[in-house]
């Protein structure tokens, strides 16, 4: 299936392997992105409404979160991967494989994500919060009826630059035999030098991140309205 | 599916109707030989599934929590230190290949001609270094601890007369970065995969019956005898399978089919 | 209503205290149009913010219908501002809903129903002018239809009190008036509360009722519109009542004086609400003095009316100190007009 | 001076073409104070944004000191923005600097001496009274303050010309009034030319030499600021006239024509500046009628005065008769004010 | 040195390899940050001034640059160490060592940060622009004296976050022997199952990203002004 390709390029995996990989990327992209998203909105909604002066502020919850996030941002990915394996085994029953990795992609995402939420709400203007707060709206219905969206065009780029950092992660998962395009990169195109694999794969990615980057530019635009 | 045997009931009762499920953990991915067992034991009712892990702690780990059934991936003396590090019942239950490793230079022809101060680099991953250093003593540039053994590492070097200064690298990438250094010492699969001959570009090459560096297949030590296990090991072990080995790898592997207990009489 | 006790607040920058609120006392009943006036940087804007908590006071209570809103909790002072609608001096709406959608906004946070919140916005924007406008986004508009986004978001709720800061500052004299209208409508038919922030004396005398006048961070000065306009005491005020009602000498009686003949007098009479109607001219073209009005100035704050009239007398000298005597007597707000002096008693 | 030749400007929103400028033609001299008046939403701010290309226009020639702004090349066009101020209606102010170097932002662009940005910006700030506000920041100010901020920075590099986007919208009558002044002196010294955007006719009144309508992307009409004023001919001109010179029957003289009586007439009398003074009181008393004045207002644009007087004439019908046409030959611009008609003519 | 630790987590190696892994990882970061910021902001910069409607649009160079940057951050971290080899020794004479890492970690942060400055960029008011605009201000004024200034206090929690992601990609430099915390942790502490050098390691990065964060909130906070 590969054949078509010039001689030069031309890899040594088969087009199964590649389809497979491809899918396992697919595969653990989505779940992880959607799983650090909850836990990246979760917590940099914390990290910025408990901090002094704002609605919810509250020096306990931010001095206790913000290191924590830090932590985990600290631990290089491969160590990370195998310190949570307790806890990968704890919700995925396996610390092995594709869907294991999602796991400690979810902490290494998480609280990247947070960081970028964080510095996205930062930036809306004080008078928007005292709208709502006039209007009555909960601290709830501040953060996701007046934040959120005003910061949508910012959240939209900063979560599209975390999924292609995602994607980059997923790389290294496949120290725990997670499989995937980047893992295929590595140990054909690189281990075992197969110019062609690396060419294939290396264009798979880019595609994957050009396609991204472009819808995030897109729907940022569109709903960021400059 | 769910009309397959569990390994451990299996025993001789498994057909091609009623297979019996492996899974193999593995590293890297030239596995043409697995492909090949795969494919062979698939007719006698054993199912393969090949697990590919891109790190070396991981396959261990996975076995002994049953994640995976047997792995195929490294050398009995590393084998042996991590279970006993990590205090794993696990157990060998087949020798396979040897990969010897070699030292290269793009600017020197021989060991002799190295000069003092050399750069030289050397695998950063443990047992490869530990192999890799031992290389070096053998060769003469370096004199070792006595009690270095195949964890022991860059602080257990006793004598280094020519002041080599040796940098730990990930093992592909040495054969990129081999023009920068006076000399590189390179696995044998990385070097083949790399264009270069172990037989020809090498300048000093490790022993081809280097007990500690023959390859294993390892199970779980309750497992050890399963017959499943112990046919797939004679699958490897067969003349096809040898043939397939030196053909594909192009030296870079050797077919080293050894009995348990020689393969345990290595010096540790 | 609303009652301000001894309310300050004081914000620090760079190390210093601004004190933007000095012991605030103020009482506004159930159905005032409460006009806060002052100049720039007196504290109008904080004073406003304070009613509603977004600008915490550092001293004081705040009670809305009963309510001490300081001390209330969380979950009661978010109810409590439901009732509170606010229009912002920079009006604060959402770039990234539509003009339907900002207006939508406070009805959506109390789960009206759709039918209903659409019914409702459509009618606020009508109101207000912006009835094709509503699916523009706030950086398609001008800045007074902002301001109009802004009128109709707070009026959504039907909200018992209103605040409003600078609400028709970025009008013109017709959609000003037009929104006042409104306001005063509001005001009667629902019975609503609004406190109105506004450096222009012309929307006080328009719609309020009632006046505060606050000057670095003091009210100075409050009672009735009619009272205030008409007496101010404190020198703000008057700045302020100048301001739509010049006290000052006329161009046209500057000019006048350089020259009038010797035989002539210039006199200012004030006008208040008591002179019905100005006759003093009968009597005084009776005493052989020939009148003539040089310039006349009237002004009606919610059916009052004041102002003053320039008047030249002309006439041989007993007859000029006939009519003085006579006016003097006729009215003590009579001034004569000199060229050196200006205004004498 | 400024020149705007056949200028256009459409916006699209979602589809629809929004024309904000129609073919405006307007000539601005050296020296002018021209001002730009109209409702809400009428094009006013994209007007005085074209001037220097903010908006750049769909259509048309933007002349400036007899350069064609539109098709000038980048560095040249930056040139001449050096030398065009401007005031924006939204302030436009650099959150992260203080009020200092928000005013030395343009001197600085232009690589001013430090001393000479520091005594420059200290002056203006005086000027503008935020002497005491150098070192705060501008979320530390009200808004009239940030407004004075932005009125500071506009002329601190001495611009030709100056373009103000109601610059003194968010401020109150006194501090209008000594910004007001402000421009006047420097429109003087400096002979500086300004165009204003207001959409108050007092501002107009008090500086402005010529004035523009607009309405609609169009303007509706032009001219001397006193002609304009005075003879108001498009409805949306005698809209903002009525503003500040109302025109409706006073409250005073409606409610006294319910209560007078059947031997008196009631005459609105239109004073203009050619009526140099009035003095019709004397024949009319000495005609055997009894006169009282009901109101009177009269205004000032720059000089010029114009209003009108309420005349009650008391008297038997014979009298009535003769001051009737007496009034009628005496001036064209008297009407009798009835119940039912209000004016007739 | 590291004698006073307990037992249980006294490292196998001494205190002078931690201490020149330290100094590589600081020497690392330090010249890759300044490196990759300086080009960060370059293409940051360039791809918002250059976007439609914008002070400098320039479809052509926008259309350069943005898959340009998608392609660098496609690319998994271990390969683009090897593939920009022949750009590390034009570079650095080398591509083994710190130094040498330094090339890779720069294309690798680079992009990265243009992309966060990007993001900040986007969000500064129209107004400013136009008020820059009105003085006759050059763009290279518009950028440096105006939009840079505004979004500081998010462009200074960007970097931050940069510079965090960037010692976490130092630990995979060691793939060119370029040494570091990051690689100390994960060849002694997890290849040779060292919990006490794992201990230590981690402890000291987390040290430096709590101190990084802290920093980092500090000066965005002081200039953010909210
Ligand atoms: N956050 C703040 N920090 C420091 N001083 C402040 C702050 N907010 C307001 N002030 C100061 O408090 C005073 C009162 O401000 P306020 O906004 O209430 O004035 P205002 O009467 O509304 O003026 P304007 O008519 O100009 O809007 C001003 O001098 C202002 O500079
Ligand atoms: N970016 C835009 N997109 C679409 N329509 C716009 C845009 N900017 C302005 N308009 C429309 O153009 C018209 C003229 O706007 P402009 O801001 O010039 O009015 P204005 O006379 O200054 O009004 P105001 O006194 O309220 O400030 C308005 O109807 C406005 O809605
Ligand atoms: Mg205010
Ligand atoms: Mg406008």
């Amino acid at each position: 299936m590969l054949d078509w390709l010039p001689e030069a390029i031309r890899p040594e995996i088969t087009s199964d392997i590649l389809t497979q990989a491809l899918f396992e990327t697919i595969y653990m992209v989505a779940w992880s992105l959607l799983f650090s998203a909850l836990l990246g909105v979760v917590l940099g909604v914390i990290l910025v409404v408990t901090r002094p002066r704002h609605i919810m502020e509250n020096r306990f919850i931010y001095n206790l979160i913000n290191p924590v996030i830090n932590v985990l941002r600290s631990i290089p990915f491969i160590i990370l991967l195998v310190a949570i394996i307790p806890i990968t085994r704890f919700f995925v029953g396996t610390a092995y494989g594709t869907t294991a990795a999602i796991v400690p992609l979810v902490f290494y995402a998480g609280p990247y994500i947070a960081r970028l939420i964080e510095n996205s709400l930062l930036e809306i203007e004080p008078g928007i919060i005292e709208a709502a707060d006039s209007m009555g709206a909960s601290k709830w219905q501040i953060i996701f009826k007046f934040l959120v969206p005003e910061a949508m065009g910012s959240l939209i780029l900063s979560m599209t630059t975390a999924t292609i950092g995602l994607l980059g992660a997923t790389a290294m998962a496949g120290a725990i035999g997670a499989g995937g395009i980047g893992e295929v990169a590595i140990s054909y195109g690189y281990n075992r030098f197969d110019d062609g694999t690396m060419f294939i794969t290396v264009l798979l990615l880019i595609i994957m991140v050009q396609g991204l980057q472009t819808i995030g530019n897109i729907a940022s635009k569109k709903v960021r309205r400059r | 599916g769910n009309d397959t045997n569990s390994l451990a009931d299996a025993g001789e009762s498994y057909s091609p109707e009623n297979p019996v499920h492996v899974k193999v953990g593995i590293t890297g991915t030239d596995s043409p030989e697995w492909d090949e067992i795969s494919e062979i034991a698939a007719e006698e009712g054993i199912e393969l599934e090949i697990v590919r892990f891109s790190d070396y702690t991981q396959p261990n780990q996975a076995l002994a929590d049953g994640s995976i059934d047997i792995n195929a991936f490294q050398t009995v003396s590393f084998f042996d230190n991590f279970k006993e590090e990590h205090n794993l019942d696990l157990t060998a239950i087949g020798s396979t290949v040897l990969a010897p490793m070699g030292l290269y230079s793009d600017k020197y022809e021989s060991v002799e001609d190295i000069p003092d101060g050399a750069d030289i680099t050397i695998d950063k991953e443990v047992t490869n270094q530990a192999r890799n250093l031992m290389l070096l003593a053998e060769a003469g540039l370096i004199e070792l601890e006595d009690d270095f053994g195949v964890t022991s590492g860059l602080n257990q070097i006793k004598a280094n007369p020519k002041n080599l200064n040796l940098t730990e690298i990930a093992p592909a990438t040495a054969p990129r970065i081999m023009q920068d250094v006076d000399a590189a010492v390179i696995n044998n699969g990385f070097a083949v995969d790399a264009g270069l001959s172990p037989t020809d570009d090498a300048i000093y090459r490790e022993d081809e019956t280097a007990t500690p560096y023959i390859n294993i297949i390892a199970a779980q030590t309750e497992e050890q005898d399963n017959p499943v296990l112990l046919r797939l090991v004679e699958l490897y072990q067969s003349e096809e399978i040898e043939q397939l080995i030196i053909e594909e790898h192009k030296g870079a592997r050797i077919p080293t089919f050894i009995s348990l207990e020689e393969l345990n009489s290595y010096p540790k | 209503m609303i009652e301000f006790k001894n309310v300050s607040k004081t914000f620090s920058s760079n190390g210093q205290d601004v004190h933007a609120l000095q012991n605030i006392q103020l009482t506004i009943e159930k159905g005032d149009i409460y006009g806060v006036i002052g100049f720039s940087g007196a504290g109008k804007s904080t004073l406003i913010r304070t009613v509603n908590l977004i600008e915490r006071p550092t001293a004081g209570e705040i009670i809305v219908n009963n309510e001490n809103l300081v001390s209330l909790q969380p979950r009661a002072l978010q109810r409590a501002k439901r009732n509170i609608g606010m229009i912002f001096q920079h009006f604060n709406l959402l770039q990234s809903k539509t003009v339907f959608e900002n207006v939508a906004t406070p009805l959506r946070l109390v789960k009206t129903k759709k039918a209903e919140v659409k019914e409702r916005v459509n009618e606020l924007l009508q109101y207000v002018g912006l009835g094709d406008f509503a699916s523009r986004y706030p950086d398609q508009l001008s800045g007074g239809q902002k301001q109009r986004v802004g009128i109709a978001r707070a009026l959504a709720t039907n909200p018992a009190v209103l605040l409003c800061d600078e609400a028709t500052s970025a009008l013109d004299p017709e959609t000003t008036s037009s929104i006042l209208q409104l306001l005063k409508r509001i005001n009667r038919e629902y019975n609503i509360t609004i406190l109105m922030i506004t450096h222009e004396l012309g929307v006080v005398r328009e719609i309020c009722n009632k006046v505060a006048v606050m000057e670095s961070g003091h009210i100075v000065e409050q009672g009735n519109v009619e009272d205030v306009l008409a007496r101010p005491v404190h020198e703000t005020t008057k700045k302020f009542v100048r301001s739509i009602i010049p006290d000052d000498l006329p161009e046209k009686v500057k000019q006048y004086l350089g020259q009038k003949g010797s035989d002539e007098r210039i006199y200012k009479i004030d006008v208040t609400d008591e002179t019905e109607q100005l006759s003093v001219f009968n009597d005084l073209v009776h005493q052989g003095l020939h009148v003539s009005l040089l310039y006349a100035s009237m002004h009606e704050v919610r059916e009052t009316s004041f102002g003053a009239l320039y008047l030249s007398l002309k006439g041989n000298a007993a007859a000029q100190e006939t009519a003085r005597s006579y006016l003097e007597k006729h009215d003590a707000q009579v001034k004569e007009v000199t060229k050196d002096a200006g205004l004498v008693a």
